[in-house]
């Protein structure tokens, strides 16, 4: 099966790191991608707040290029963006629901030459990876297993819920099942799905901050090594405010927080720099890498 | 020591706007407004309620009940991260989220949102530069949003911003789309048209149970 | 005809539903609505059988012919006849006289049928409500007129006689 | 079958105000002048009620006065009062099958506002059956004789009730309950609130008088396979399971038990939800009745594998074990059924905010009624899975009710039941108890009392639905408890409260095979899945289907004192239709015009209760009806126009038709 | 005694039913003798002036067959109806519209299209059209108009009597003969044929099972037709059900399915109608895709249950823009 990827603008950005990982692995995994051509902002939360009807045009536009280039059949578009992925549901479920936003996406659509038909199904890796590469093609290509890593998949709010179906939206395990194939020990915590703060980190440092370094700190108390994560705000807010955090709770926090495809990426035995793992800021995570060539032992 | 302050609280029916709350429940996700029972799952699941000076649930039945203006005033619908952890867990299936979208969209339409407030500020700018170039900047949005809020936090943040540029996760040219804006523009200005003629805020058609 | 006659004002279209309802859950989910007081467009009038077995795609098609410009059939939901299995020998009907009308051009949203189960009140209040929107979006069903002579019609026109009490 | 008239139509219109329920949406007397104007109209008036003594005066009066000789009312569904005015219009002498009725009310009234669009189709409705009713001819209905003994299914308390009233009342009784013993879920609980009498204490005799009843035949572990006939004369095949241990022979002495190859019990047990392991033959419980052992076929060894020492057998001194068992079927006819087939609790497991089945301290109610039962698991003693004591314990209400995402409708024992087990386990325990409610309901004799009691003790409520139960610890006070994340509505708070024990009161919803068995005895579900009552007011205990009651939890949740009213109602319904002797069939059977049938056969194979059969010797197909329930699937599919249908002939629909169209 | 006066003319036909006035053989000199041919346009040489010029009421009785579809056939009706005390129509396409009934599923504009542009043997490049009137050298010369659509003879004039068939089977001809000549003739609106469908006395209705439930329908063209067996119980789609019976059960006898052309009995409504009511019934499966999957098979049900009827049919054409009017029948 053939993958559009649609990047969405975060990883062009400060989530560079993760459009590398993933893509590098994505190859490795002999998983073939391309980039959406064209693509727009994918019209996420805060486009939401001031004007959803708009946000939902944003997104349909995005689904009309997909299917343009996508073939007769259905198609899948991957969206690692979390935000992204969410709002490229939310607008083909509002669409069909709503009779009116429907009708006025499709006639906006067609003035500006686009016609939607529904036909594309909006992806996220780890569901991409879990459900159609699967496990056991992961395993065979682990060849320097995380030899007992112990992380805290983080899997944040919009991945899961509301318009995500393939994992439990309260106790999530994708990104668990994955990490494990690849010879991490993942930590078993209850906030897994809870709010990273999203954008008021920036706006709002003292309700945002906290929640980002509530999550920190009881991955740490259950003994976490890094934290892996699945979404570029996600990513952004727990690794790149940890000296924040440090001077406002007076609690130092030092944690690696990396994309759980860079972690997938060294358990597969790509170097490094091409996973993008120099650009994170925090401490690189001190990955105990088992000899080349080992395979991954023992249930997931 | 002096005696405390009382003061008398009352409040009056024609001061109340009982089509504010039907306003609300026209628009999309809004239609269960009045299923409400007033549980709190709402709030309790809420990993922000906690700074919110009224609880969600709270802004619900203020809502319906038709106090219009302290509800667009409430930083509580700006301290909302569109989680959607309300709305999943509401037992009465309420859409939270998007009747929280719904007061945002309001505050915003009226300008009743706090000065300098960032939350309001920052989603203006984005969808700002989303109109201009079809996807969004984040250094330059959250520079401008710093700016017009609170210039001296700009500050606070170079040195982070600084660090990033180094690892090339900082874009200082403006990110623009790969071809497509001329289209993309005639999308956003004909759904605008559209919008105005009539607001797509109609219930939806069919209910999925 | 003189070209200037002024022409009323025209009013909103409303279309005509005739409903077939079995007696015991799609009448019966009648009733709920009505006791729940789910209020509906007024446009669909009722005729209350024993099952939709009973119904003929006769019935349907004297119903287009006699004005009608939508068709609704409701039974028991697959399974839940009273009578074991009446409601899927209307669906097999169902089926076959859909294929016919299509040909006709007679639209799907015109004649439908619906399994209504005796709780369903609110169903039956929905799918009114939806099926007198959709028809309002199509118009008026437009059948071609066959002018009828002034002679005596056709035998097969005629009311059935052995059935009739009297001539009215 | 058909007989024409050839006196000329003379139809009366009645037109019903029902008060305000019909006048205050449809302009009655324009109706009224409306139908006047219709041809064969002879008379038309409108009254405030028509179903009332002095309006169906009036239309007997007018039958007389006027001649009519048709009737049409214009009121409510035809489904609630066509009896009452069939019966007025024969008082007159009228042949009742001349009547005709409009629903202007459930159709048009009750759902239409506006009052212009209201009228215009009241006066549709009507035209239709003005036409319509000038067809009819007159029927007499079918008189068949009622077989006096009476099926009830399920043995829990209101199958029990309703099972000792019938026999006491002198009629034969079947009872038939799938469990090895009667009971059901109230032999499970400990103490009944709001009085708190021990469950068993007042359980168990009526259970013992079943056993013993000369009228009742217990059949337990036993299923409905088939339900045949109609009201007065049902055929039911009855499946009985082997039990292997013949229930003549066994005392209930238990030696067998102990004396099971397994020194230890190894299967969940499932009287006491689980909490603790029983043998492969087992008692079900102390009091079981009947007082016989069972055989698990799914855990004993000589069942499974054929190998065994088989220490039972030998135990047994009566012989009564009997591995030989095989599956027996009866086959019974009565004359009325009651269905009291109860219920299940909700899975808990649905709402993973709970932690249900992760934390082994979050239990269901029922499992804590097991707890504190003398008889259960620990003897009665409230303990946590490792033995220790709660100290403080949380009670959640509304776990899968009041809930769109899995049971809509409030389970309406949970409150008080919630109530007694926070009353049992602060006596208990002295533990410090939390409720949690979304609105507290105690709205019956004694309850509201018992609530002020329970608040008196001090035990905790906190007005809000707790969003999560979790084990992540902020404060230390917190660790190693479950962490109840909750807002207090009624401050405006959020709170974290940390407990010991969990327990969620679970929704009752429906069987799981309530649809099967729905679709078994031909009634109807409402939308939650409960069986449905034939009205929610006039017939909370009758189906659909004539002849078929329900009883207890089967049609809706309720609690004891309503179960046992709910099986006293539907017990005096099935006596009523049995001790008549005879039931009224409605004649709307189908017929074949001979002289129009070819012999095609095309209607034969259509007929569900096989009436249709072809006479060989003048070549046209022939409707038993005594078979014939007239539900018309023949007619329709008749192509020559030789089957009709007794009050819904071709000609009768079409006017109906042709009347509803007539734009008026 | 003048021997009675007849009339017998055609209108859109196949020149079927005038086969089946042959098809007398040597009883046609019976009926020669016994009645005046007036106006027979396919045997003898009669004008329409001549048809002018009698007194109304002048033929004792005239025969139509074929459908109405131009203004010519729609002022030859008019006129035999004036002129002719009895009118009967002759065959199904009178009766009922017939085959040529079916041009009411297209309208005549995309008639016209595909008639003069579209089939591939069609060279038009100047894309002429027949018009009503065209001038030529020697004047003007006029056409009949195609009406927008096909009609039964009774939706264009008062009918008395039909003979059913395509063609009209002998023997009800020589009955309705006979009928006419001494007089003993039905209630008028009356088909001259019996009021039971064809299943009565079919040769093969003993072969018929009672419980008969289709599994599979069947194309007689594709298959083999056991001879002796009931068609139906073979899965091929025979109309004898519900169509009505006189025909001698000629097309059973040559081991075809009835199509239906005898039309429905006295108490259908809607010949397709009670047919699909029927066979759709018999479909042995309760599953609704299955019951589709079956029905595939009937590929053409306007086609298969209207073959001979659909003017005469309660919605009588394709529904659509083109209808005269957005009404309804008064």
């Amino acid at each position: 099966m053939k993958y559009l990827y649609y990047p969405g603008c975060s990883l062009k950005g400060s989530g560079r790191p993760y459009e590398e990982s993933l893509l590098r692995l994505l190859d490795r995994l002999g998983v073939e991608v391309a980039e959406l051509a064209h693509w727009n902002c994918c019209g996420a939360t805060a486009y939401m707040s001031v004007d959803e009807v708009q946000a939902f045009a944003l997104a349909a536009r995005n689904l009309c290029l997909a299917e343009a280039c996508g073939g007769p059949g259905d198609a899948h578009l991957i969206a690692p963006c979390s935000a992204c992925y969410l709002v490229l549901n939310k607008a083909q479920v509002y669409i069909r629901q709503y009779a009116r936003i429907g009708q006025v996406v499709a006639e906006a659509l067609r003035a500006a030459g686009l016609e939607y038909h529904g036909r594309i199904k909006v992806r996220h890796p780890l569901d991409v990876l879990f459900h159609d590469v699967g496990v056991e093609r992961i395993k065979k290509a682990v060849t320097r297993p995380l030899q007992g890593l112990k992380v805290a998949c983080y899997y944040g709010c919009q991945v899961v819920r509301p318009y995500a179906t393939f994992d439990n939206p309260y106790n999530p395990m994708v990104m668990d099942h994955l990490l494990r194939a690849a010879g991490a020990q993942t930590v078993d915590w209850s906030l897994k799905a809870r709010c990273c703060g999203g954008t008021l980190t920036g706006t709002m440092e003292e309700a945002g901050l906290r929640l980002s370094y509530i999550l920190l700190k009881e991955a740490r108390t259950q003994g976490a090594q890094v934290v892996a994560t699945a979404c570029p705000l996600c990513q952004f807010n727990l690794e790149c405010y940890q000296d924040r955090m440090q001077s406002r709770f007076g609690d130092g926090i030092e944690m690696p927080v990396a994309y759980f495809t860079q972690l997938l990426g060294m358990a597969m035995g790509i170097p490094a720099g091409k996973l993008g793992m120099e650009r994170l800021l925090a401490p690189q995570p001190a990955i105990p890498i088992g000899p080349p060539g080992a395979a991954v032992k023992g249930e997931i | 020591m002096s005696h405390p302050r009382i003061t008398w609280r009352v409040k009056y029916q024609e001061d109340l706007d009982l089509a504010f709350g039907r306003e609300i429940a026209a628009r999309p996700g809004g239609e269960d407004l009045y299923r409400c029972i007033q549980c709190g799952t709402c709030s309790s699941t809420c990993p922000l309620s906690i700074y919110m000076e009224r609880t969600p649930r709270q802004i619900i039945a203020m809502a319906r009940a038709g106090f219009k203006d302290e509800v667009l005033a409430s930083h509580t619908i700006w301290l909302c991260t569109s989680c959607y952890a309300c709305t999943v867990d509401c037992p009465k299936q309420i859409k939270i989220t998007d009747i929280m979208y719904a007061l945002k969209q309001k505050a915003l339409g009226e300008k009743v949102y706090p000065a300098r407030f960032p939350i309001p500020v920052l989603a203006k700018e984005f969808f700002q530069a989303v109109r201009r170039t079809g996807r969004s900047n984040e250094s330059r949005i959250v520079v401008r949003m710093f700016l017009q809020t609170r210039p001296w936090k700009l500050l606070g943040n170079i040195r982070l911003g600084l660090k990033l540029l180094r690892r090339g996760r900082l874009a200082l040219r403006r990110e623009k789309m790969d071809g497509g804006q001329a289209q993309l523009r005639m999308l956003l200005q004909t759904t605008r048209r559209l919008e105005n003629q009539t607001p797509a805020r109609s219930p939806p058609l069919a209910e999925s149970h | 005809m003189s070209s200037n006659v002024t022409l009323p004002v025209a009013e909103e279209f409303e279309p005509r539903i005739v409903a077939f309802f079995c007696n015991w859950c799609t009448y019966t989910a009648g009733d709920l609505a009505g006791a729940a007081r789910l209020a509906y467009a007024p446009n669909m009038r009722v005729i209350r059988l024993m099952c939709s077995g009973r119904v003929d795609p006769e019935f349907v098609l004297a119903a287009l012919r006699q004005g009608a410009d939508g068709v609704l059939i409701g039974g028991c939901h697959p399974g839940d006849c009273h009578y074991r299995e009446g409601n899927y020998k209307c669906l097999r009907r169902f089926q076959l006289l859909c294929k016919f009308l299509r040909q006709m051009g007679v639209e799907e949203q015109r004649v439908r049928l619906e399994w209504i189960a005796a709780s369903e009140g609110d169903k039956v209040q929905k799918i009114a409500n939806e099926m007198t929107a959709q028809l309002k979006l199509l118009g008026p069903l437009r059948l071609q007129i066959t002018p009828r002579v002034n002679g005596r019609p056709r035998a097969a026109e005629c009311p059935p006689a052995p059935t009739k009490g009297v001539a009215p | 079958m058909i007989m024409p008239i050839h006196d000329p139509v003379r139809i009366g219109v009645y037109v019903c105000h029902c008060g305000m329920n019909i006048a205050s949406r449809v302009d009655v007397e324009d109706v009224r002048a409306f139908a006047q104007s219709l041809p064969g109209v002879a008379a038309a008036r409108t009254y405030k009620f028509m179903c009332s003594d002095p309006g169906q005066e009036m239309i007997q009066k007018d039958i007389k006065e006027h001649g009519l000789n048709r009737v049409v009312v214009a009121s409510c569904s035809p489904l609630l009062h066509e009896h009452t005015f069939r019966r007025a219009c024969a008082a007159a002498g009228m042949n009742p099958f001349y009547l005709q009725m409009a629903n202007i009310r459930e159709q048009v009234s009750w759902v239409t506002p506006d009052r212009a669009q209201a009228t215009r189709k009241a006066r549709a409705l009507i035209h239709a059956a003005v036409r319509r009713v000038a067809d009819h001819y007159p029927l007499a209905k079918e008189r068949v004789n009622v077989h006096p003994a009476i099926l009830v299914v399920g043995g829990g308390i209101a199958g029990i009730q309703a099972a000792l009233l019938l026999a006491n009342a002198g009629k034969k009784v079947y009872l038939v309950e799938r469990e090895p013993s009667i009971g059901g879920h109230m032999a499970q609980l400990d103490k009944t609130f709001p009085t708190l009498d021990c469950s068993a204490c007042i359980l168990t005799p009526k259970m013992s008088q079943i056993r013993t009843h000369p009228n009742i035949t217990l059949w337990t572990y036993a299923e409905i396979e088939e339900v045949a006939g109609f009201a007065g004369n049902f055929k039911v095949k009855v499946r009985r399971k082997p039990r292997y241990v013949k229930e003549e022979l066994c005392v209930g002495c238990s030696e067998c038990v102990s004396a099971c190859v397994f020194k230890e019990g190894r299967v969940s047990d499932e009287f006491n939800q689980g909490l603790s392991k029983r043998k492969p033959i087992y008692m079900p419980f102390p009091q079981a009745t009947p007082n016989v052992v069972v055989i698990d076929p799914r855990s004993c060894l000589k069942i499974m594998r054929g190998k065994c020492a088989m220490k039972c057998v030998e135990a047994c001194l009566r012989a009564a074990i009997d591995f030989e068992q095989r599956e027996e079927h009866a086959e019974i006819e009565v004359g009325a059924i009651i269905l009291a087939t109860g219920y299940r609790t909700f899975d808990a497991r649905k709402i993973p905010e709970y932690g249900y089945g992760r934390f082994p301290n979050v239990y269901t109610m029922l499992e804590v009624e097991r707890l504190v039962n003398a008889a259960g698991p620990t003897g009665g003693d409230i303990t946590l899975r490792d033995g220790a004591r709660p100290q403080t314990v949380g009670i959640i209400h509304c776990v899968g009710s009041r809930d769109r995402r899995h049971h809509p409708y409030c389970s309406n024992v949970c409150c008080m039941a919630s109530l007694k087990m926070a009353h049992l386990v602060k006596e208990r325990t002295g533990a410090e108890v939390f409720n949690f409610y979304i609105d507290m309901r105690a709205t019956f004799k004694g309850y509201e009392e018992f609530y002020d009691q329970v608040l008196r003790e001090g035990v905790q409520f906190i007005r809000g639905r707790v969003a999560e139960v979790t084990d992540w610890a902020i404060r230390s006070a917190e660790k190693g408890k479950l962490v109840i994340r909750v807002e207090d509505t009624l401050v405006g708070v959020v709170r974290r409260i940390p407990v010991d024990m969990v327990v969620l009161a679970t929704a009752m919803e429906p069987q799981e095979d309530a649809a099967a068995v729905q679709r078994k005895f031909n009634i109807s579900c409402s939308q939650d899945g409960f069986f449905l009552e034939r009205h929610p007011k006039l017939g909370p205990v009758s189906t659909f289907s004539d002849g078929i009651f329900l009883a207890g939890v089967c049609q809706g949740p309720k609690d004891i004192p309503a179960s046992v009213a709910q099986a006293g109602a539907a017990a005096a319904e099935a006596l009523c239709l049995v001790d008549k002797g005879f039931v009224e069939i409605e004649p709307n059977t189908a017929f074949i015009d001979e002289a129009a049938c070819s012999g095609c056969r095309t209607c034969i194979p259509l007929c569900p209760f096989q009436a249709i059969t072809r006479d060989a010797v003048k070549g046209v197909a022939v409707i038993n009806q005594a078979l014939c329930k007239g539900c018309g699937t023949c007619v329709a599919a008749c192509p020559s126009g030789a089957a009709g249908q007794n009050m819904f002939t071709d000609a009768q629909i079409y006017d109906e038709i042709e009347g509803v169209l007539a734009d008026v | 005694m003048s021997k009675p006066k007849v009339g017998f003319y055609w209108c859109a036909s196949c020149g079927g039913c005038e086969e089946s006035v042959v098809d007398l053989a040597e009883a046609i000199l019976d009926v020669a003798a016994a009645v005046d041919f007036v106006f027979f346009p396919v045997a003898m040489d009669f004008k329409r002036s001549d048809v002018e010029a009698m007194a109304d009421g002048a033929m004792a009785a005239c025969m139509i067959n074929g459908a109405i579809r131009s203004s010519e056939q729609r002022a030859m009706a008019k006129l035999l109806r004036r002129k002719a005390q009895i009118l009967i129509a002759y065959g199904a396409c009178s009766h009922q519209g017939g085959i040529p009934g079916l041009a009411n599923l297209f309208d005549r504009q995309s008639i016209l299209q595909t008639v003069y542009r579209d089939t591939p043997s069609t060279v038009n490049p100047g894309d002429i059209r027949p018009e009503a009137s065209t001038r030529i050298p020697h004047g003007e010369v006029e056409l009949p108009v195609l009406d927008e659509q096909v009609k039964s003879l009774d939706q264009v004039v008062p009918v008395d009597y039909y003979i059913p068939g395509c063609a009209p089977p002998v023997q009800l001809l020589k009955d309705a003969l006979a009928a006419i000549l001494t007089g003993r003739l039905p209630p008028k609106g009356s088909v001259l044929a019996p009021d039971k469908a064809l299943c009565e006395q079919c040769p093969r209705a003993p072969s018929k099972p009672d419980n008969l439930l289709i599994d599979q329908f069947k194309r007689p063209h594709l298959e083999r037709i056991d001879p002796e067996k009931c068609l139906l119980a073979q899965g091929f789609l025979c109309l004898g059900p519900a169509t009505r019976g006189g025909c001698g059960w000629a097309c059973i006898n040559a081991n075809m399915p009835c199509t239906g052309c005898l039309g429905p009995v006295s108490r259908t409504r809607d010949y397709g109608g009670a047919a699909m009511s029927a066979l759709a019934s018999l479909v042995n499966s309760n599953d609704e895709a299955q019951i589709a999957a079956m029905l595939e098979t009937i590929v053409d049900p306007a086609g298969t249950f209207y073959r001979y009827g659909l003017p005469a049919s309660l919605l009588f054409a394709r529904a659509g823009a083109n209808a005269d009017k957005g009404g309804h029948e008064p």
